[in-house]
C-alpha cells in the first residue's frame, strides 16, 4: 500500500513540474508586463497542436520539437506584444480581460475548425512504456517530459540571472520607473518578456502533448490551472511557479487517491484561498 | 484655548532605523502649527502616524480628548482630522466638484446638501469655475488646492497639510497662504503644516516644531526657532531659507 | 475492413438495389409529395462537439436515405454550442422560420430547454439522444424519445454482462465502477446505485468512483483501481477520458479481465481508436446499436460513405443511427398525418409503429409518456478497431472474446 | 426614477421613453424568436448591472459571479421542490444565501487586503469550489441535475413564476428596468459616491473618512443579492439546474461581458452592452449560415474578433461614446 502512495506522489510531482513550466510563462508575463494573460492555456493548446502536427507529418518527437516550437512562440509573443497587447499595458484589467478573452475564443474555435473536436494523440514509440523501480511504476513519457521541463526552467533561470537582458527584465519587474530612468527600452523589454513567456508556454505545450491529447476545449482549464499555480507559488517568483506546480500536482493526486477523485480540484481551490488569505505574496514570493 | 491634539512620546522604527524618536507636542484649537526639518527627518512618518496610515511603536496620541493612536485612517478622519497627500491623489476620473462632494458626504448623507457645501468650499479655494473639469485635467497648483478643498469639505477640526506649497510659484504660494489663513480665521480650523517652504511657514505658523533624524530639536514661535543655533546648524544652514 | 457490417456478399447486392431504387425513383412523385421541415439541434462546437458533429453527419444524409423510402424531408441544421441558452433561442428561431418538427439535442440539458419551447409552440420534439429520465417525466405533450433512459441503459447494460458471462463462460468476481461526474455520468451512477443491489449480478461491486470530467489525467484514478484490483472495470466515460483511462492502465500494467461500459460513449468513438490503436481492441460497450443486418442500416451506411468519405460509419453509427431514426420517426408521422401542424403530427407520432428501422430492437412505439421502450441493447466489442456486435446472437457478426488478451504483444 | 431623469436632457428622456415603450410593446409585435432573444438580453443586462455595481462602481473585479446565479437558482428551486414555497418568497432565501457567501468572500478579501487580480482569483476559487461541491452533493442531484417540473396546468400561475414566454419576458424587462433605476439611484447616493471614491483611489477615499471595508462589503452584498435574483429567474425560466450550467466560469465571463463592452460604471452601459453582444451573436449565426460558413466555430471566431475590435476602438465602453453622439446623457456640473 505504501508503494501506491509513493507512486501517486511521484506521478503528481512529475505532472506538476510540467504544469509548473506552463505557469512559469504566466508568471514572467504577469510579473513584468502586468498584463493578465487570460489566453494563456489556449496558447499552450496551440503548442500542443504544433507538436502534434510536427509529430504526425514528420515523425518528430515533441521532446525535440519543443525547441523550435518554443522559438516560434517567442516570435509570436514578441509580435503580439509589440502590435496588439502593448496598447493595453497599464490599462484596467477589465479591458485586458476582454482583449485576451477575444483572443482565446478565436484560438479555440480556429483549432476546432481546423482540426475538428476530436482529441489528437501523439503516439510515441515509448508512449505506453513505464519504468518499474521496485514496486513503483512510472511512465516513461511523464519522466522525460518532467526532466525536459526542469531543463527548460533551468535555462530560463540562468538567462534571468546571468545575462544583461535577463537582469534588465528583472529590474523592469522590480521597478518600472527605475528601469525607465536608467534608459532601458521598456517597450522592447516587454515584447521580449512576452516572447519569453510564450516560449515557456510553447515548450510546456509540446511536453504536455506527450502526456495528454490535444483538444480545442482544453484551454480554459489550463489557463485557470496556470493562475492557481502562479498565485500559490508567488507571482514573479520563478522557483515559485515550479513549486506551486508540484504542490498542486501532488496535493490533487493525493486528494484524488485518498478521497473522491471527482472532488480533487476542490483542494486546489481551497489551497488557493488559504494562500490568498494567509500568504498573499505566495509561498515563494517576496513581501512587498 | 483648549488643547486639540496631544502627541506624547511617539516613536516609530523602520527595519531598525529610528524614523521618529519620542516626539511630543500639543496643538491648541485654532492654532497653525508647523513641522519642519530636512528630508528624511521623519516629518511624513510622524504625519502618517497621526493620520492613521500606520501605527507608531510607542507613545500616545490624544485628539479632542480621545486616544486615537492605532486607529485606521478613515476612523481618524471621522473624528475630525482631515489630511492632504504630498503626492496629490485626486479621484482622477471624477469632476473637481464630485471630488469635493465625496469629502462633504462625510457628515452629510444628502448628496444635494453635500454639493452645496462642496461649492462653498470650492469657491473659497478659487476652484469654483473649474468645478466641471475632470480632476485629471487640472494643473499642479489646482490639484494642490483640490487636495485642500477635499480635506476641508470633511469639516475637520484639524487639517493636516503635507507640503501643499511644494512646487508652487511664489505668487501661488502667497495665494495659498492667504487662503489657509482665511480658513483658519473664519472657521477656527487648526492646521498642522509640514512644509519646506519657509516663506509660508513664517507667514502662517504660530508655533514650529523642528525635527532632525526623527528627534525634535526645537519647538517655539517661528522667530525663536529660526534663531535657534541647533536649528540653524542642522537644517536652515543646509538649505536656503525659502 | 472498416465497417461494422460483416454480412458479406449479400450486403453488396442490397446496396446495389438501394442505389438502383434511388436512381429510378420517379421525379414526379417527389415533386408532388409535400416536404416536412425538420430542424436538427446538436452541439457541434463547445465541450460536446465531437459526438455532436457525428450526429450532424447523420442529419446530413438522412434526407437522401429517407427519400429512397418515400419520405420527403428538408433539414435545418442548428449548432447548440453546448450551451442551453443557444439551444433555446435557436429552437425558437427555427420554429419561427417554419420548422414543423425538432430533432435533437444530444445532451439532456439542451434537450429539456428545447422541450419547453416545443411544448409552448406546439411543435413536436423527437428526442434522438438524451437519457435523463426527467425528459419524459415532465409531462410534455409534444415530446417523444427514441432513446433509452439512464435506468434502461444501465439495466440493459448489466443484463448484457450476464448474457456475456453465459456466452463465454467467464466469471467476474469483483468489479469497480468508474464514472464521469457530469450530467450523464451521474445519471448512470444514480441508476447503478438503484439497480445493482437487486440485479442479482454474480460479482461484487467493490467501489464506485466518480472522476472529474475536467481532470487533465486519470493516473490517480487508475492507481486507485489498481489498489482494489478488480477483474472487471465498469466505466461511464466520454471518449477523451476513455483514452486517458486505458492509456494509464497500460502504463501502470493493470490488466482486468474486461473493461465494459454499461451504456456510455467513449469506447466506440473514432478518437478512441485513433489514439490507442491496437490497445483500443477488446473493450466492450453495452448500448443500443444499429443492427448491421437491417437493410435500412445498410442503405444508411452506403449514403454515409458517399457523403463523408473521411469518416468511418462504424465509429459514427451510434450517433448517426439515432439521429437518422429520429428523423425517420418524424417523417413517418408526417406521412401518416398528411399535415405538418403540430397537433396532427403529434397525434401521428403517438401512434408510431415502425418495424423497419436501424437500431436493434422491436418496432418503434411510444408509451403514454412518449418513451420508446422497445430499444434493445447490444454488446459491442472493439475488434480490429471496429465496434462489432457480438451479442445478441441474432444481430451478432462475431463471437465475444473474454478475457481480453494482455496489453503486451498487441499489434 | 428621478435619479435617472435628473441626468437626462430632453432628448434623452424622449429616447428612453421610446425604448421603454417599444420594449413594453414588443410581445405584441415581435415573434417568439425575437422575444426569446430579448428575454436573454434583458436577463444579461440585469445580471450585468448587478456585477457593474461591484466592479464598475466599487472597482472590485469579481470573476466568480456565477456563484450567486447558482446559489440563487438552487435555493429557490429547492424551496419550491421541497417545501412548495414559490419563488416570490424563495427569492428572499436565495438572496440571503447568496449574501452570506458574498459576505464571506468580501470579508476574506477586504479584511486580508486581497486586491485586484488576487481578488478575482479568490472569487473564481469560491465559485469553482462551490460548483464542485454541488457536483457531488447528492440531495441536489449532484452533477445529474435538479429538475423543476414543467406543469401545463400551472402555466398561468405567475405567483409561482410559472408561465409562458410573455411572463418571463415581462419579468426580465421589470428586472432590467428595476436594476437600471436602482443603479441610477445608487450612483447619485452617498453610497454610490463612496464606491466611486474607492474605485478611483482607496487610500484617498479612506483619508476622507470612508470606511472602505464597510462600503465595499455593501457593494458585494447588494450585488450578490441582485445576482441571486437573476439566478432564480434563470432557474425557473429553464426549469433545469446543473452545477456545470449554473456555476460555470463561462457563466461568470458571460455576466461581465456586457457591462465592460457597454461601459463600466455607467448606468446604461450593461444594457447597451447586452443589446449589442447578444444580437451580435445571433446575427453572426444567421450571417455565417447565409454565407455558407457551415464549419462550427466560425461564428465564435467572428465574435472573438468583434470583441477585440470593440475594446480597441472604445476601451471605455460603447455607451459613453454613444451617449455623446446622441446627446442623450449628461451630468450636471
Amino acid at each position: 500500500m505504501a508503494s501506491l502512495y509513493v507512486n501517486v506522489v511521484i506521478q503528481g510531482l512529475l505532472t506538476g513540474l510540467i504544469y509548473g513550466l506552463m505557469a512559469l510563462g504566466l508568471s514572467v508575463i504577469f510579473g513584468v508586463v502586468r498584463v493578465v494573460n487570460f489566453a494563456h492555456g489556449e496558447f499552450a493548446v496551440v503548442a500542443m497542436y504544433a507538436a502534434f502536427i510536427l509529430f504526425s507529418r514528420l515523425g518528430l518527437d515533441p521532446l525535440v520539437t519543443m525547441l523550435p516550437i518554443a522559438a516560434g512562440f517567442f516570435v509570436i509573443g514578441y509580435i503580439l506584444q509589440a502590435t496588439l497587447i502593448q496598447r493595453f499595458v497599464g490599462r484596467p484589467e477589465t479591458q485586458q480581460f476582454i482583449l485576451l478573452v477575444g483572443v482565446a475564443i478565436i484560438i479555440v474555435n480556429v483549432l476546432l475548425m481546423q482540426f475538428g473536436p476530436d482529441a489528437q494523440p501523439v503516439n510515441l514509440s515509448y508512449g505506453f512504456d513505464s519504468f518499474l523501480i521496485g514496486p513503483v511504476i512510472v511512465d516513461k513519457s511523464r519522466i522525460y517530459a518532467a526532466v525536459a521541463a526542469v531543463a527548460v526552467a533551468t535555462v530560463l533561470f540562468a538567462f534571468f540571472r546571468h545575462t544583461r537582458t535577463g537582469t534588465a527584465i528583472r529590474a523592469c519587474a522590480d521597478n518600472l520607473t527605475g528601469a525607465g530612468v536608467v534608459g532601458l527600452d521598456v517597450k522592447k523589454l516587454y515584447a521580449l518578456t512576452f516572447g519569453i513567456g510564450l516560449a515557456c508556454v510553447g515548450a510546456a505545450g509540446a511536453l504536455m502533448v506527450t502526456i495528454a491529447d490535444a483538444a480545442p476545449s482544453l484551454g480554459p482549464a489550463y489557463t485557470l490551472l496556470a493562475f492557481i499555480i502562479v498565485i500559490i507559488g508567488g507571482l514573479g517568483s520563478m522557483t515559485g511557479a515550479l513549486v506551486g506546480g508540484v504542490l498542486i500536482g501532488v496535493s490533487e493526486a493525493l486528494a484524488g487517491f485518498i478521497l473522491v477523485p471527482a472532488m480533487k480540484s476542490m483542494f486546489s481551490f481551497a489551497l488557493l484561498i488559504l494562500v490568498l488569505v494567509l500568504r498573499p505574496q505566495g509561498l515563494m514570493g517576496r513581501r512587498t | 484655548m483648549s488643547t486639540l491634539l496631544t502627541v506624547a512620546g511617539v516613536s516609530k522604527r523602520f527595519r531598525g532605523l529610528l524614523a521618529v524618536d519620542r516626539v511630543s507636542f500639543e496643538i491648541e484649537s485654532g492654532e497653525i502649527f508647523a513641522v519642519i526639518g530636512p528630508n528624511g527627518a521623519g516629518k511624513t512618518t510622524l504625519f502618517n502616524i497621526i493620520a492613521g496610515v500606520f501605527a507608531g511603536d510607542e507613545g500616545a496620541i490624544t485628539f479632542d480628548g480621545e486616544r486615537i493612536e492605532g486607529l485606521s485612517s478613515d476612523a481618524v478622519c471621522r473624528r475630525g482630522i482631515g489630511r492632504t497627500f504630498q503626492l496629490v491623489r485626486p479621484f482622477p476620473a471624477l469632476t473637481v466638484e464630485d471630488n469635493v462632494v465625496i469629502g462633504a458626504l462625510l457628515h452629510r448623507s444628502d448628496v444635494a446638501a453635500a454639493r452645496r457645501h462642496a461649492r462653498d468650499v470650492l469657491a473659497r479655494l478659487d476652484l469654483f469655475d473649474k468645478r466641471g473639469l475632470t480632476a485629471s485635467a487640472l494643473t499642479l497648483p489646482d490639484r494642490k488646492r483640490l487636495e485642500v478643498a477635499r480635506a476641508l469639505a470633511t469639516e475637520p477640526k484639524l487639517l493636516l497639510l503635507d507640503e501643499v506649497m511644494a512646487g508652487l510659484r511664489p505668487t501661488e504660494t502667497d495665494r495659498m497662504v492667504a487662503i489657509l489663513a482665511d480658513i483658519n480665521r473664519e472657521r477656527g480650523v487648526a492646521i498642522l503644516l509640514i512644509e519646506h517652504v519657509m516663506r509660508a511657514v513664517m507667514a502662517l505658523a504660530t508655533r514650529v516644531l523642528v525635527l532632525h533624524h526623527g528627534a525634535q530639536i526645537a519647538l517655539g514661535t517661528p522667530d525663536a526657532v529660526v534663531r535657534d543655533p541647533a536649528v540653524v546648524e542642522s537644517y536652515l544652514g543646509a538649505e536656503a531659507v525659502g | 475492413m472498416s465497417s461494422c457490417i460483416r454480412s458479406g456478399v449479400s450486403r453488396r447486392h442490397l446496396l446495389a438495389g438501394a442505389a438502383a431504387i434511388a436512381l429510378s425513383a420517379p421525379a414526379i412523385v417527389r415533386a408532388q409529395t409535400p416536404t416536412l421541415k425538420i430542424a436538427h439541434i446538436a452541439p457541434r462546437s463547445g465541450y460536446l462537439a465531437a459526438p455532436g458533429q457525428a450526429c450532424h453527419r447523420g442529419a446530413l444524409i438522412a434526407p437522401k436515405v429517407l427519400a429512397d423510402y418515400g419520405y420527403r424531408v428538408e433539414l435545418m441544421h442548428v449548432d447548440s454550442e453546448t450551451n442551453v441558452d443557444v439551444a433555446r433561442t435557436q429552437a425558437e428561431r427555427v420554429i419561427s422560420e417554419g420548422a414543423s418538427v425538432i430533432v435533437g439535442a444530444f445532451e439532456s440539458a439542451a434537450t429539456l430547454a428545447v422541450a419547453q419551447v416545443c411544448e409552448q409552440r406546439k411543435v413536436p420534439l423527437v428526442v434522438s439522444l438524451g437519457s435523463a429520465p426527467q425528459i419524459t417525466e415532465q409531462g410534455y405533450q409534444f415530446l417523444v424519445r427514441n432513446f433509452q433512459t439512464n435506468p434502461q441503459l444501465l439495466a440493459n447494460g448489466l443484463r448484457a454482462i450476464k448474457d456475456l458471462m453465459a456466452a463465454t463462460g467467464v466469471e467476474f468476481k469483483k468489479a469497480v465502477y468508474l464514472h464521469a461526474n457530469d450530467t450523464f455520468g451521474t445519471g448512470q451512477r444514480q441508476a447503478m446505485d438503484k439497480t445493482f443491489p437487486t440485479a442479482g449480478m454474480p460479482f461484487t461491486l467493490a467501489e464506485s468512483i466518480a472522476y472529474d470530467p475536467k481532470a487533465q489525467d486519470l493516473t490517480v484514478e487508475v492507481t486507485k483501481i489498481r489498489a482494489i484490483n478488480p477483474d472487471l472495470v465498469l466505466i461511464i466515460t466520454r471518449a477523451p477520458d476513455a483514452i486517458k483511462l486505458v492509456r494509464d492502465m497500460v502504463r501502470q500494467r493493470f490488466e482486468p479481465k474486461a473493461i465494459i461500459s454499461p451504456g456510455s460513449p467513449g469506447l466506440y468513438d473514432e478518437e478512441f481508436y485513433q489514439a490507442l490503436g491496437p490497445l483500443a481492441d477488446y473493450h466492450m460497450v453495452n448500448i443500443p446499436w444499429v443492427n448491421p443486418k437491417a437493410p435500412m442500416t445498410q442503405a444508411l451506411e452506403a449514403a454515409f460513405k458517399t457523403a463523408h468519405p473521411n469518416n468511418r460509419f462504424a465509429a459514427d453509427c451510434f450517433n448517426v443511427g439515432f439521429t437518422y431514426e429520429a428523423i425517420l420517426i418524424a417523417a413517418d408521422a408526417f406521412k401518416r398525418a398528411g399535415a405538418s401542424d403540430g397537433a396532427a403530427l403529434m397525434a401521428a407520432l403517438k401512434t408510431t409503429d415502425i418495424a423497419d428501422h436501424v437500431i436493434i430492437g422491436g418496432p418503434i412505439r411510444f408509451d403514454d409518456k412518449g418513451q420508446n421502450n422497445n430499444i434493445a441493447s447490444a454488446v459491442m466489442q472493439n475488434r480490429n478497431r471496429v465496434p462489432t456486435v457480438v451479442l445478441p446472437k441474432e444481430a451478432a457478426v462475431m463471437a465475444p472474446v473474454l478475457p481480453m488478451p494482455p496489453w503486451q504483444g498487441r499489434t | 426614477m428621478k435619479a435617472i431623469l435628473d441626468d437626462m436632457p430632453v432628448r434623452g428622456r424622449i429616447l428612453a421613453a421610446i425604448v421603454l415603450l417599444a420594449l413594453a410593446a414588443a410581445p405584441f409585435v415581435a415573434n417568439r424568436y425575437l422575444l426569446s432573444v430579448l428575454t436573454l438580453i434583458l436577463y444579461l443586462a440585469y445580471v450585468g448591472q448587478a456585477w457593474n455595481l461591484v466592479m464598475g462602481f466599487c472597482g472590485q473585479l469579481s470573476l466568480g459571479h456565477a456563484l450567486y446565479i447558482g446559489l440563487g437558482g438552487y435555493v429557490a428551486a429547492l424551496f419550491w421542490l421541497e417545501f412548495g414555497v414559490g419563488p416570490w418568497i424563495g427569492v428572499f432565501a436565495a438572496m440571503a444565501v447568496a449574501m452570506a457567501f458574498g459576505a464571506v468572500i468580501a470579508w476574506l478579501g477586504f479584511r486580508f487586503g486581497i486586491e485586484g487580480v488576487y481578488f478575482s482569483l479568490l472569487t473564481i476559487a469560491f465559485a469553482e469550489f462551490t460548483r464542485i461541491g454541488f457536483d457531488n452533493m447528492a440531495f441536489t442531484g449532484g452533477a445529474g441535475g435538479l429538475f423543476i417540473p414543467y406543469e401545463e396546468k400551472r402555466l398561468g400561475e405567475w405567483w409561482n413564476l410559472r408561465g409562458g414566454q410573455w411572463m418571463y419576458y415581462y419579468i426580465a424587462l421589470l428586472l432590467a428596468a428595476g436594476a437600471v433605476t436602482l443603479t441610477a439611484w445608487l450612483a447619485r447616493s452617498r453610497l454610490g459616491y463612496q464606491w466611486v471614491a474607492i474605485r478611483e483611489d482607496e487610500t484617498a477615499a479612506r483619508a476622507l473618512g470612508i470606511d472602505a471595508f464597510a462600503v465595499k462589503m455593501k457593494a458585494m452584498l447588494i450585488s450578490s443579492a441582485m445576482t441571486a435574483v437573476g439566478g432564480v429567474f434563470y432557474a425557473f425560466y429553464y426549469n433545469t439546474l446543473f452545477p456545470s450550467q449554473m456555476f460555470d466560469m463561462g457563466r461568470s465571463i458571460e455576466i461581465i461581458m456586457a457591462p465592460i463592452v457597454g461601459g463600466l460604471g455607467t448606468v446604461f452601459g450593461p444594457v447597451v452592452g447586452a443589446f449589442v453582444l447578444t444580437p451580435m451573436g445571433e446575427l453572426l449565426i444567421a450571417a455565417t449560415e447565409r454565407l455558407g460558413f457551415n464549419a462550427p466555430g466560425t461564428k465564435a471566431v467572428f465574435y472573438g474578433a468583434m470583441l477585440i475590435v470593440i475594446i480597441m476602438l472604445r476601451p471605455a465602453g460603447l455607451w459613453p461614446w454613444l451617449a455623446r453622439m446622441l446627446g442623450v446623457w449628461e451630468r450636471k456640473p
